[in-house]
This record gives structure tokens, sequence and C-alpha cells, in this order.
């Protein structure tokens, strides 16, 4: 009984004060913790392949007419990195920001405007300017009837293509 | 089982694949066909129905029932009409199936004619009659009005008894449950549970919006502490159905956090439960030891819990040589203080004052309620998931299964923490094992209207998941049974004859997970403390399913 | 009768026991901080804690007025019976009044103010503690009465001041060590710490007869536990341990304190060290105790 | 003459109450005529009394002898002691008439005429036990007393319990009554005189000649004594026989009848019995079941789930501790005079303050009888929202039994207590006995702790809580009831801080008792008006002391400081519903019960022997002999129902018949009375051989 007793204050005795001062003092979170997100807007091209992904459906694409909305209704995140993982420009990454206290649920969303490239034929806004800039990185030959190409929209193309062949 | 399968094709039709053996059955039949499958001496797993309005104005119940030693599952299923769809209820056989069967009577309208307590278990007091939220006609985000008078009949006291409300909002306990006690002074004489305060309908929205690779995330949630579990078995549930090979890496990986979640769950119980007799210093010393867990975890996949690296096919993450050894280390260190625990918790004649003879559940009432986990090998049941239908890694691995007859706290206390070191050696043993190769394989497509179904040995006990598989790239129906779900049940038999003193205590034995029975959302792990509802919250909170 | 002594005597003991009781129950939490390996709230934290929860919103949950009127009788009694124990000297402040069966029964009121409190609130969980701390009370107040009668059959005086007299002149006998041990041992239950801190059980019973208290009424309870923690380690020290005793006052203060804070520590250990009784157990532990001290008092008959 | 006048005056009175209200039938009136005959009684009650003790001297007269029959006269001696008694009759017998006149008219069914006329008769009957100085009389008055006070005990005679208590009180005390007249008849037959004086004379002859004949009649005085006082364990009747009369009765059978034994017991072994071994010895047994049945009737009183039978297992706990400390006076009475004059003080310091506290509460039972029907403490609970200055009245008398500083229990008890432990240790004797008043003393101080416990759960229970609307909500208290309830508790109070009083009349009352020469008043205790102190010898220190001064002093502060934290912490106030974990719940599903209190303590001392059942260490449902014996056995042993019940029946019957025959003359009661009381004396005399 009281060896237990005296055993019992031997392993209370080890550790001397595990409990932190925190707020007072900051706690440095470790290597990987899945904390707030953070966007990087100009690398976003609003493919919404997080969007499919997400588990907790919080990111949301609108379209305006000249401009594509991303929405991060971040309050309901889940810290999974799913998106993160599944944007193919990196443009959404997983920080280790963990204090998000707040009193106003808005400071959580996070919006990416996207500006709409207009079609150069009919003007209708069809893609976001980041991804054509990517497309037009990516062309083997940057040639201007390519390019060309990429800025035009789809139905522009089909028409084109009925008209030119 | 040859033998079962000649008696019951003669009552119904029986067909096999692979390790299940379907029966279809008559709803009439279904009495004698359960009890020729208990006769075979079949666990009672759980009982949940299919809504087929859509296609052929029918529900299908299905009872699951599992062979241990022919590690064979038996969905019995029996087709009731969608209009009014009633069965006779097998509670009288099986006492264990009293919550499944009101469970489906609230989501699903099925009506157990012969049921000894057909009262609400799920949906709230408030919630209108004739409207069942798992048919498929029910929209996922629906909000019914109000039921004006509302309240579930709960047992009365008699003369010169007093109720003791045990919560919904109570120190000792971590979640909102209603255990009502009727008292003789400091004597429990009867009890009554309202529970469910935070069900919020996890199974609707997978299979409503959700689709097979979000879902992980949405089960890991399930419970704030043995979350891991959930995603596990919803992984492999639809892995089985979907017939898709995980690479040998990803079991092993899926092993490893399961035995770390065990240690980390278990220790956290044997804080919790020093912490309600009042033994604050072993409570902060337990969950000390189980820091270094949570920091390992926290390390390797980047959260304390829910580690999120459960998907189909395979977990997201690789362990790496540095994070082995990192391992190993914290293994080492938690063992040795783990011995030095359970020395001065078995030695502590005070602590063993409180736990002995209290809460006692004898073999036979274990049985019949078929509880699992620590509580069932406490009271002398054989079961461990793990050894009796090995998944993942767990076939390669060799252990032992810890076994006393007494069926008291104490007995489930020594149980838990005997486990704690075979976990400890499970571990090391699948870090040695552990092989190279991807830890993840893509998938194309899974058929539809496939069935899974997985067990996964929880740390409070035999956990189970249903996956029937959807056309349109999510599950048709999922249905999770928590291990509590079960060992809940038997706390009628458990608390009653003890005393006000020891009803924290004999709850806390179970080791219940409210979340995990009532499958919620829990919004934030790290803290055990419970936000406070206003009732208006609460209410709010219950009609928001 | 020196009445300036007196009256200095009076002030002194009042404000050992009530002024000075958050400071002791401040060291508590330190060292229970300490044990569990925490950091642990500030040494002044229980003051913090008393004049917060004067402030604090006063809910009545009653429309009782024995709920509004009890609590602060249980600081005025325990304040009364802090007048029967010596600290400055070998008498305590009223030793004309310092009659053991007159401390006994006042500490009685104490226990009889938070029990009406607790019945007052109309909770079942607060009736559940009052039947609780009532049993408590009567299992342990024999053992406290037989160690002071075996004092005073020793003594030959009913009063607290010869009892503390005669022991200190004649020191230790075995009856009277008897009946130390017996006092020792049945300190947690007067004090209501863990292991028998059953009528205020939080995991248990929700904090028993505390739980609809609130604002100055819960500061007031809360205040006389702290005050009952040092009052009875004073009993412990200043009674059964009555040395060393000076003829300076300042020296025999801080010697008193000094004690009390031994004593005091060595609760807190047990306390920390320990889990909390069920209440049949806790009653039979106590009974036996009882029991067994009554030996104390054949042994002082026989003289010895 | 002049003094006796004020004494005549007030019987008179009563006997007229008595009378008139034999006539009346409705209950308002007959309440109300008994009331003003039993206050004019009480006044001169007092005044005479108070006369009494002023001059401190002893008054004695011959009324009328009976000489030609039997050697005896009705003298009536009239000293400090007598006096006390008459004054606790005159008080509580007002508030007893006073509680009666509004609250028999709970009991519907049942006519006045079997309540006030037989409550007066007992009023007449106990005054004349008190003053008495011829044995025959004092007999006489006895059994006048105990037959009327049976008549109250079946007042319900319908009920089965009433029929029951009621037989166990009548066998019981007319087995005691046996032993007291079979002691009278022999010691006549030495003394040839039934006068106090003579009998003391003649047995001063016996006690130092005959020892087992002076054992004996010791034992039987005792026995008589110790059973009417409902000592265990021949007070066994006690607890069913008490609860039954309406509890206005109960009120005055617990706090002066039951005491009038102690009074005898006090006469006979004080100013009869000269002092000797003897009666220390006897005095010895005397505390020893004086100790005995505090432990039991507490303990079991703590199992009580009903308020009246609560109280009157206390009734036997609290005559405990008068008889101890009556014990340990004439243990020590010849050891050391100081100690014994202290414990005998002590002994009637309680008495005159447990009779005050004792109707108290029986009458506070009966507040909540009228109010509720039920004096269950299960059913009943939160009754401070309806009655409150009941309420408050029962806290003080539930403090003052338990001891509790500063009200009046508190004072004796202290006494009690230090002259037993004190006692052991101041005088010479037997290392045993010394070490057996000490385990008495601790036992005392424990049970005093009991005593409260079961008074909190009686006050918890009923007063506190939320009220249950489960029963039938009747008329409010009349302020009568709750006046008589108020004079009580203030009684309590002020006799609890002003203690010297009260200990100067009881402390005279022992001396002018005792024909010794004793220590004075002043060196036994040293006084001042703010309290005292007690010597054990010629120049020790002093004991027990107490001011209540102070207390009253740390009272102001107490208001002082409420008052200061309500007006200036101003921590706003909320009123907000009782907190059930976040669930509503009904009052009556969550109200603590009174069964429920105490449960393990309970559990500890309740057991089983073979068959019987112990609770709370007495004995209940003794078995029904269900073995294999022929039938008239089985019948026999059960005598409830082949002689009580018919029995009881059959004198009811015979009452209501005579009632019935007499409707005009209606003298019928003291008319059966009269011819029991001759019956009686031609028993006596036939039994002391014819000699005239």
């Amino acid at each position: 009984m009281l060896k237990s007793k005296i055993k019992a204050l031997l392993l209370s005795s080890r550790h001397r004060k595990i409990t932190r001062p925190y707020p007072f003092v900051p706690v440095k979170p470790p290597e990987n913790l899945r904390g707030k997100l953070q966007i990087l807007k100009n690398k976003c091209i609003g493919c919404g392949n997080c969007v499919r992904t997400c588990p907790s459906r919080l990111i949301k694409i609108e379209n305006t007419s000249d401009e594509r909305i991303v929405k991060f209704s971040s309050g309901r995140c889940i810290y999974c990195g799913r998106c993160a993982s599944s944007c193919p420009e990196r443009a959404i990454q997983i920080t280790h920001e963990f204090e998000l206290a707040t009193e106003n649920k808005e400071d959580l969303e996070i919006e990416v405007r996207l500006k709409m490239f207009k079609c150069l034929q009919c003007g209708k806004p069809f893609i976001v300017e980041n991804m054509l800039t990517r497309q037009i990185e990516k062309l083997s030959d940057k040639s201007e009837e390519q390019i060309r190409k990429l800025m035009t929209c789809s139905e522009c193309k089909r028409k084109m293509q009925q008209r030119g062949d | 089982m040859n033998s079962l399968n000649d008696k019951i094709s003669s009552l119904a039709k029986v067909e096999k694949e692979a390790e299940n053996l379907v029966v279809f059955s008559e709803a009439s039949q279904i009495r004698e066909i359960v009890r020729l499958i208990i006769l075979q001496g079949a666990r009672f797993i759980h009982l949940t129905a299919i809504d087929f309005s859509e296609q052929r104005q029918k529900i299908q119940l299905n009872y699951f029932f599992l062979l241990l030693k022919e590690r064979i599952n038996i969905i019995l299923k029996t087709e009731l009409d969608s209009a009014s769809p009633s069965v006779s209820s097998i509670s009288d056989i099986i006492p264990g199936a009293i919550w499944a069967e009101r469970e489906c009577m609230d989501l699903f309208g099925v009506n157990f004619l012969g049921h000894p307590d057909p009262r609400r278990l799920v949906l709230p007091d408030d919630w209108p009659e004739d409207l069942y939220p798992l048919r498929k006609n029910f929209s996922y985000d629906f909000k019914p009005p109000v039921k004006s008078e509302a309240s579930v009949e709960l047992k009365k006291p008699g003369e010169g008894r007093t109720v003791i409300p045990l919560g919904p909002f109570y120190p000792s306990l971590e979640e909102p449950a209603y255990f009502r006690l009727i008292v003789d002074g400091e004597e429990i004489v009867d009890f009554d549970y309202r529970g469910f305060y935070v069900h919020r309908g996890i199974e609707k929205l997978a299979e409503s919006v959700l689709n097979y690779q979000q879902i992980p995330f949405l089960a890991e949630r399930i419970c704030g502490i043995c979350g891991f579990v959930h995603s596990t078995a919803y992984c492999q549930a639809v892995e089985r159905a979907g017939k898709i090979d995980v690479p040998e890496r990803a079991k092993f990986i899926r092993t490893i956090f399961l035995e770390l979640e065990r240690i980390h769950s278990h220790l956290l119980w044997a804080g919790l439960a020093a912490h309600i007799v009042g033994f604050d210093t072993l409570f902060m010393q337990a969950w000390r030891i189980r820091e270094p867990v949570m920091q390992l975890c926290e390390m390797i996949t980047g959260n304390r819990k829910t580690y999120g690296i459960n998907i189909v096919g395979g977990v997201t993450i690789d362990i790496l040589p540095q994070q082995m050894k990192d391992m190993e280390g914290v293994i080492n260190q938690i063992e040795k203080e783990v011995r030095e625990l359970r020395e001065i918790i078995l030695n502590d004649e005070v602590i063993q004052l409180r736990f002995q003879k209290v809460g006692a559940l004898p073999e036979e009432e274990a049985k019949n309620f078929y509880v699992g986990g620590p509580v069932a090998r406490a009271s002398g049941v054989e079961i461990d998931i793990r050894l009796n239908f090995p998944y993942a890694a767990y076939s390669e691995i060799g252990f032992r299964m810890p076994i006393r007859k007494e069926g008291d706290v104490w007995a489930r206390t020594i149980v838990r923490l005997e486990e704690i070191l075979i976990s400890i050696g499970i571990l090391r043993e699948t870090v040695k094992k552990i092989p190279e190769g991807p830890t993840f394989i893509k998938f194309t497509k899974i058929e539809p209207w496939q069935e899974g179904i997985s067990y996964v040995e929880a740390p409070r006990g035999q956990l189970f998941h249903y996956v029937m598989t959807g056309p349109d790239g999510k599950p048709y129906r999922w249905s999770v049974r928590a291990p509590s779900y079960q060992n809940y049940q038997a706390l009628s038999v458990l608390l009653k004859g003890g005393s006000i003193a020891d009803a924290p205590l004999i709850i806390a034995s179970i080791d219940p997970c409210f979340s995990c029975t009532e499958r919620f959302e829990t919004v934030d792990i790290k803290s055990k403390i419970f936000r406070t509802y206003t009732a208006e919250e609460l209410r709010k909170c219950l009609k928001a399913k | 009768m020196n009445w300036s002594l007196i009256i200095f005597s009076s002030i002194i003991n009042i404000s050992v026991v009530l002024l000075l009781s958050p400071l002791f129950d401040g060291f508590t939490r330190k060292i229970r901080a300490i044990i569990q390996s925490r950091v642990g709230p500030p040494p002044l934290q229980s003051y913090y804690d008393i004049l917060k929860l004067m402030g604090k919103e006063d809910l009545k949950s009653t429309i009782n007025p024995l709920f509004r009127f009890s609590p602060y009788l249980s600081v005025i009694s325990i304040a009364m019976a802090s007048l029967l124990v010596p600290i400055v000297g070998v008498n305590p402040p009223f030793n004309f009044w310092g009659d053991i069966f007159l401390f006994i029964y006042i500490i009685t009121v104490v226990g009889i103010a938070i029990i009406i409190t607790a019945s007052a609130s109309e909770n079942p969980f607060a009736y559940i503690g009052a039947s609780r701390k009532m049993m408590l009370h009567l299992s342990v107040e024999p053992i406290l009465a037989i160690a002071l009668i075996t004092g005073a059959i020793n003594a030959d005086s009913f009063k607290i001041g010869d009892i503390v007299k005669w022991y200190h002149l004649n020191g230790p006998n075995v009856s009277m060590l008897l009946a130390t041990v017996c006092v020792f041992l049945s300190l947690q239950a007067l004090i209501g710490k863990i292991p028998f801190d059953v009528s205020e059980a939080e995991q248990e019973i929700a904090e028993g007869v505390l739980i609809e208290l609130s604002g100055p009424k819960y500061a007031c309870v809360k205040w006389a536990n702290m005050s009952k923690q040092v009052l009875f380690c004073l009993v412990f020290s200043q009674i059964f341990i009555p040395w060393p005793l000076t003829e300076n006052i300042l020296l025999n203060i801080l010697i008193a304190l000094s004690k009390v804070t031994v004593i005091i520590f060595i609760s807190t250990l047990i306390e920390a060290l320990n889990p909390r009784l069920r209440i049949d157990q806790a009653l039979k532990y106590n009974l036996t105790l009882a029991g067994f001290s009554i030996t104390a008092v054949f042994l002082a008959l026989l003289g010895v | 003459m002049d003094d006796f006048y004020y004494l005549y005056a007030s019987l008179g009175f009563l006997l007229l109450g008595a009378i008139l209200s034999i006539f009346i039938n409705r209950k308002s009136l007959a309440g109300f005529v008994s009331l003003i005959m039993n206050f004019l009684f009480s006044i001169g009650l007092l005044n005479f009394s108070i006369n009494c003790l002023m001059n401190n001297n002893q008054l004695e007269k011959n009324l009328f002898s009976i000489k030609p029959l039997l050697n005896s006269s009705l003298s009536i001696l009239v000293d400090s002691l007598s006096a006390v008694f008459l004054i606790v009759i005159a008080i509580v017998s007002l508030c007893v008439t006073m509680f009666s006149w509004k609250y028999l008219e709970v009991y519907k069914a049942h006519s006045p005429r079997r309540f006030y006329p037989f409550l007066m008769l007992l009023f007449f009957s106990s005054v004349g036990v008190v003053i008495v100085k011829d044995l025959f009389f004092f007999i006489l008055f006895w059994e006048v007393m105990t037959l009327s006070s049976w008549f109250l005990v079946i007042f319900e005679g319908e009920k089965r319990e009433a029929l029951r208590g009621g037989l166990q009180y009548f066998i019981a005390t007319h087995i005691a009554t046996a032993f007291l007249i079979l002691s009278a008849v022999i010691l006549y037959s030495y003394s040839n005189d039934f006068n106090f004086t003579a009998i003391s004379k003649s047995l001063s002859d016996i006690l130092k000649g005959n020892f087992l004949l002076s054992h004996f009649i010791l034992f039987s005085l005792s026995l008589a004594f110790l059973t009417k006082a409902g000592v265990l364990p021949f007070g066994f009747w006690l607890p069913n026989a008490y609860p039954q009369p309406p509890s206005s009765a109960s009120s005055f059978f617990g706090g002066v009848m039951s005491k009038l034994a102690v009074y005898a017991l006090l006469r006979f072994f004080l100013s009869v019995i000269p002092l000797s071994p003897y009666t220390q010895s006897w005095g010895f047994i005397i505390a020893t079941a004086g100790v005995f049945s505090i432990f039991i009737g507490t303990i079991a009183a703590l199992t009580q789930d009903e308020a009246k039978r609560l109280m009157s297992f206390h009734a036997i706990g609290q005559v405990g501790y008068m008889l101890l400390g009556i014990g340990a006076g004439l243990y020590f009475m010849s050891l050391n005079q100081f100690v014994g004059i202290t414990a005998l003080t002590g002994g009637l310091l309680h008495l005159l303050n447990n009779s005050m506290y004792k109707s108290l509460l029986f009458l506070n039972a009966g507040s909540i009888y009228y109010k509720t029907g039920t004096t269950d403490l299960d059913r009943i609970s939160g009754l401070i929202r309806v009655m409150p200055l009941t309420t408050m009245t029962a806290l003080v008398g539930s403090l003052s039994i338990a001891g509790v500083p500063p009200f009046n229990g508190f004072v004796s008890k202290l006494i009690i207590f230090e002259s037993s432990i004190g006692a052991a240790k101041v005088s010479e004797t037997l290392l045993l006995i010394k070490g057996a008043f000490i385990v008495f003393g601790i036992i005392s101080v424990f049970i005093s702790a009991i005593t409260l416990a079961s008074f909190l759960k009686f006050f918890n229970s009923s007063f506190m809580g939320k009220m249950k609307l489960t029963y039938v909500e009747r008329g409010n208290v009349h302020w009568s009831m709750t006046l008589s309830q108020i004079i009580l508790a203030l009684i309590c109070l002020i006799t609890g801080l002003f203690p010297i009083i009260s200990l100067k009349l009881t402390y005279n009352a022992i001396t002018s008792a005792v024909n010794l020469s004793l220590p004075n008043f002043s060196e036994i205790f040293v006084t001042s008006f703010f309290g005292f102190g007690i010597n054990f010898c010629k120049n020790c220190s002093e004991g027990g002391v107490w001011f209540p001064i102070f207390v009253i002093f740390s009272v102001f502060i107490l208001s002082l400081l409420i008052f200061s934290f309500e007006r200036y912490a101003q921590a706003p106030k909320r009123e907000v519903e009782t907190w059930y974990g976040g669930k509503e719940h009904s009052p009556e599903e969550v109200t603590y019960t009174g069964h429920s209190f105490y449960q393990p303590f309970k559990e500890m001392v309740s057991f089983r022997i073979g068959k019987i059942q112990f609770k709370g260490l007495y004995p209940v449902g003794l078995p029904s002999f269900k073995l294999s014996m022929p039938s008239w056995i089985k019948k026999f042993l059960n005598p409830d129902d082949w002689f009580y019940y018919p029995f009881a029946n059959k004198v009811r019957l015979v009452f209501i018949s005579i009632e019935q025959i007499y409707e005009k003359l209606s003298k019928k009661y003291i008319a059966w009375l009269v011819l029991g009381s001759i019956l009686v004396g031609v028993l006596v005399f036939h039994l002391s051989g014819g000699k005239p």
C-alpha cells in the first residue's frame, strides 16, 4: 500500500511541470502540423480539383461576368490537407498556424477572385487568366497561332473549325 | 457450418460469396432462422435496414451475425413492404438487439411487433411522427417542423425513490447523455437512458452527398478518441466491396496507427477512471505518459488525432526511417512508464477498494448483450477481432489475449493495462516486419450493389462497418455499429444494485464513447471539455439534422 | 484575566484561521500541482477566487430564506471555533470559555450550516451531499471527542488550555500518543478532503452540497472550507503536538504557523496520492477508528 | 391557605373544563371552552408554583383521610421539585390545548367528546401525581393518568395500529403498575401507613436488614417507572403508542407524561428511599438502562421514516439522557456530593428542556399532519413555502434536541456529559465503573450527533426541498397553532441563552427533594448573568463552562456580515431554476425523501440474527411462528387476535353503549374511572391482608 504511494510519488517527481504557460509563451508546433489554409492567389488556376476532394465541402466556385470566385469558408475546415495534395499548382498550402480563434466568422473566409480571359472571338469570358498562362507556358511550340487557339473559347473554336474546314 | 447451411436452406434461400453467407428469408421466418443461427454460436452484430422504396417499394432488413470459429459473416436479409414495414421482434431471443431494433424503428419506420421497449431512441423528442430520416425520399438538408408536445416517456420512480439525473451535462461525462438513475438512498435500483443528443446523421450525409474518398474523413470524425478505427473500418469495407487489394505497407501503417491509438485510448481511460474516483495525480500522470504517443502521431501524420491518412486504397503518407526510430524510442519510454503505472494501480489497496466487486458483468450477461472488447474479455468472453478475424497486418503478428473472469471494474482495468503492454509488443513487431513498397493503390471504378463488411478491434471493442456500394460513385448504404453501442446496453445490468458513487465509475468502465454510438461529428478532440450548450442551442443542434 | 492579551490573541487566531486560510489553500494547490507535474496557479490564487466570486452573479434557485443565511453562518462558526485553539501560548484566547464539548458542538454548527444550505437548495445532488456530510460528521466526531476526552482525563480538566498545559509539561504518555495517532488518522475526514471528500465529490455528485451555490454564497462556503482545513490542522498541531512552546508570543505564532504548514503539507500529500472512498467505506473506516480509540480513554484512566 | 387557593382554583377550572367539554359536540366550541379553562388553570398553577419557588418553602396540607378504610390520607406536598413540574405542566398543557383548538378539525369523523375530557383528566391526574405525598393516592392518580392517556391513544379506535399500540401500552403499563402496587403493599405491610414520610422511615429499616427484599422493592419501583418512562427494553410499547393519538396529545405524552415517570423516580430515590449502597447500585443500573435506551432508541429513530414515530423513538433516547444524569447522580451522591448533585441537576434540567422541545416537535408534526394529512417523511417536502413559521420553530426544536448551542438542549447535555465523564475522574471508585461512566459519556456525545442527524433528516425532508404536489392541499395552519409552537420555541431559545434561571430552579428542586446537607449553589456553579461554570470539588478548577452571551455576540457579527454582504457586495442577483443537469424534471421525481437519508449508515446498523430483523439495532417484524405447531399454540402466540381486538373492541363498545345509556347524565367516563380507582383500592386493601 505505502509502497505503491511512494512509487506514485516517484513517478510524479520524474517530470517537473509538463504543462506549459501557453498562451503567455508561444508553443512551437511540430514540423508537419496541418494548420490554417493558405492560398497563393496568383497561382490558383481555378481548376476546381479541390472542390471535388474536400470532404467538408467548404470550397465553392462562383462565376460572374468577368471573374471566377473561389470561396473557402475555412471555418468549416477539418485540416485534412486533401485540397493541398490535389492542387496541381500547389496554390493551396497548409501552414503551421493553429491559433484561429476569432470573434468574427468572416475572418476565416478566404476569397480568391480570378480574372477571366475573354474570348478573342466572341468576347465571352471563358478561362481563368492564370490557367491560360499556365497552358501557354506548357505549350511546346509557343507559336502565335497556338496561343491564339488557346485564347479562343471552345465554342468559337468549334465554329472556326466548321468554318475553316 | 454445413449443418447450419442445410438447416437454413430448408427455410430460406442461401447464397455464399467469399466469407459472407447471405440468407434471403421471408419476414415470417425471421425468428426461426435467428434462433437457428444463435444456436450455432453466432454473435449478433447489428441490425439495419436499406431503403429500396424507389427501386421496388421494399425496405430490406439486414441482420448481421458472425460465426467466430469459421470466420464467416451471416447476413440475414428480409424484404418488407415499404408502405407499412413490420416484422416480429427478435429482442426476446437476443437482448442485445433492443437498441438496433429501436433505431430501425426511428430511422426507417420499421415496426417491430412484440418489442419490449418500443420507445424512441435516436430521434429527438420533438421530431415529428412518421418522418423517417434514413429513407431515401428524405432529403439530407430538410428541416422538419417541430412537434409541439414532446417527450419520451421515461421510467418513473416508485414510492420513496428518487431520480438522480446523471446528465445530460455532468462533470464526469465528457459528452451529453442522460442516465436516469432511480435510487433508494444511495443504492441504484433502476436505470433508464436517453442519449443520442449528438446524433447528427453522419450516415445520411455520407449516403447523400459524399463520395467514396471523402467519407474516410467523415468516418474518422465519428469518434474523438478512436477515430482511426472508423476510417480504417470504412476503407476496408469499401475495399472488400470493390475488391481492391491494398498494398502491404499500407496495411502495416494502418496497424501501427491502430495500435498507437489503442495505447493512447487505454491510457486516457486509465486516467479518466482515476479521475472519477478522485485520484487526480494518477490522472495527470496517465495523460502525461500518453502525451508522447500523441506527439508521435502529430509528428508523423501532422495531427495529434484524426490523422487523416486513410483513404480507400491505402494511406496517404509514408513513415520515414527516422520516424520509425523515433517511434521505437517513444515506445521504449512509455513501456517503462506504463509498467510503473500498472504496478502503482495494481498495488494500491484504496483503488482496489473502489474498483473490486463494482459493476460486475457475469459471463452469461456478457454473452447475452454481445459486448465486446475489454468489457467482454474482463468477463471471460474470448473475443478479439484482431485474432478471430484478422484484418490489416494482424495475421502476420502473434500476440495473446488477456482474459479475466471477474467481470468487475477491476478486471476491466487489469485487462486494459495488459493490452497497452501487448500493443507495445505488437508495435515493435510491426516496425520490425514492415515491408517496403507503395502505400497507396489507385482504383478505377467500384461496381454498384456490392456489399462489404469490415470489423476492427477498436480500443472499446468490436467495431462494425457495412457498406453497400451505389451506382453514382458513392455508397448506397453505410452502416456503423460502434463498440459502445453494444456495451451500453449492458449498463442496465451493471448499474443495478450499485451505489451512486459507483455509477460514474461503472459508466466509465465500459469506456463509453457517446459520439461513436451516436455517430456524431466531434468538434474538438484535444480538449476533452464539452461545450456548454443552452437548452435552446441544444435544441437547434438537434434540429440541425 | 488579561484583557489585552485576550483581544490580541483573538485577533491573531481569527486572522490565522480566516485570513491566512486562502494562502494555505494556495499552498496546497501548488503542492498538488507539483505532484501532478503541473505549473499550478499562483500562490494567491485562492484570494483572487474568493474576491472574484464575491462579485459574481448570485443565483437564487429557491425562495428559502435559510439558503441565504446559512452560508454566512458557516464562516462565523469557524471563527468562533478558532477562538478555542491556542496559538500565542498555552491558553486559547477564550480559555475561560474553552470547553471541549463546546468546541465539538461549534464544529458541528459548521456542518449544520452547510447541510442546511444544501438541503435548502432543493437539488437532489445537494441532498445526497448533505446526507453524506452528516454521516461523515457523525462517524468522525467521536474520534475527536474521544481524543479530547482522553486529554481531559489526563489533565483533569475539560478546558483545552489546561489539556495543552498538562500535555506540554508532562510529555506524551501512551494514551495521549494513541489519541494523537487516532486524530491524525481521522484528520482527512475532519477536513473533508480526499479520500473523505464524499460530500463534495465533483465526479460523483457534481459537487454535492455546493451545487446550487454561486457568487458571494459560494465564496463564503469555499472560504469556510479553506478555513476548516487550517482550523483542524491547528487543532491537531497545537493541541496534540504542543511542542515547542516558548514564552515569546511572536515566536509561538511562528512555530504554530510552521507546524500547520507541515501538517497541511502531509495532508496534501495524502490528498494527492489517494482516490476517494465510497461513503460506506469511509463510514466503516471512521467507526472502526473510533471504536479503537476508546482504548485511549481506558489507558488514560489507568494513568498511562 | 392562601397559597393553596390558586391550586384549588386552577384544578377546579380544569375539572370544569373537563365536564363542560363532555357536553359539547362542536369541535371549535369544545376547543375554545377547553382553551379558556386551561388558560385559567395554567395561570393559577403558574402563579401558585412561582410563589412556591420564590419563597422556596415546602407547602404541606392534609386534605382528607380515608383512615377507617386504609391508613392513608390525601396529603399534598409541594416543594421546589413539584413546583418545577407544575410549571412545566402549566406551560405545556396550555400550548397543547391551544394547538388542539383548531387542530382537531382534521379528525373529521371523531367527536371532540372523546378527546377533551380525557385530555383535561390527564392534566388533572398529572398535577395530582406531582403533588401528592401519599403512596396510595399516588398510585390512584398514576392509574388515572394511565387510563386517560390510554383513551387518547385509542382515539382513532378504528385504526388497527391505534388498537395495537393501545394494547401494548395498556398491558405494559399495567404490568408495571402491578409491580408498583406490589411494592406499595409490601411497604404498607411494614409501615402501616401510605404516607411518604412513614414509608421512608420503614424503608430505612428494611434497607438495613433485608438484603433481598430491599433489592426487590427498588427493582419493582424502578421497573414501574422505567416502563412508564419508556426506557428500553421495557419501553417497547412507546414507539407504537405515542404516534397514535392526535399530535397535541402526543405532545403532552412526550413532553410531560413520560417525564412524570422520571419525576416519580426522582421523588422516590431522593425523598422516599434513603441514600444507601442500594440506591448507589440502582443508580448505576438506572444509568446503564438510560445509556442503553439512548443508544438503541436514537439509532432506531434514525431509521424511522414517519415523523411521529421518529420522535417517539427519540422520546426513548432523550429519557435515557435524563436517566444517565440521575443514575450518575445517585451513584456518585455518596462518593462526591459535588458531582452527584451536578449530575442530578443535569438530569432534571434536561428533563425541563426536553419537555419544551419535545412538545414543540410533536406539535410541529401535528402542523404537518394538519397541512398535508400525513406525517410520512417520504411523502412530504418543501413545506417551508406554506408554513414558514412552523419551519422556524421546527428548526429551533430540532437544534435544541440535538443539543446545538445556543439552544437549551446544549446546556443540560453539557452538564450530563461532564458529570458523567468528569465524575469518573474525581471520585474514588472501581476502575471498571469509572470506565463505564466515561464510555456512557462518549456514547451520549456520539448519540447526540445521531440525534442531530435524524432531526436534520426530519427537518430537511419535510420542510426543505421542492414542494410536492401529491398530497391534498388543506387549510392553512391557524394562528393559534403557530402561536403555541412559537411560545415553546421561544422558551427553548431563552432558556438556552440564559441557562442560569433554569439551572438555579433545578438545583433548588433537587436540594429541596433530598434531605441532606448539600453544598451551596454558588459553590458548585460559578455563575454570572452571562453563563456558568461547574466545580467538581471544593477547590477544583471549573469543569464545564458555557457563556451563551458570546453566541449572541457572534450572531450580532453574523447579521452585520450578512447585511454588509447583501448591501455592499453588489453582486447582481437572479432567480433561476434548480439545475438538474440540463433536463427538466418534476419535483416529485427528484425529491430526496426521508427514507433515502443516511442509507449506508442505516445499513450498517441493520442486520438479521436468526429470524429477527434488526433495523437500527431495534428488532422489527418479529417472526411469526410458522413452525409445525398445533394451531392453538399459534393462536396463543398471536394475542392480538384472541385477546386484544375482541377486548379493545368490547371496551370500546361498552363505552359506546354507556355513552348511549347515559347520554343525558354524561358523567359516564368519570364514573367509570372512579369505579376503576375503587377497584384498585379494594385490590390493594385485599392484598395488604385486610389490615386497616
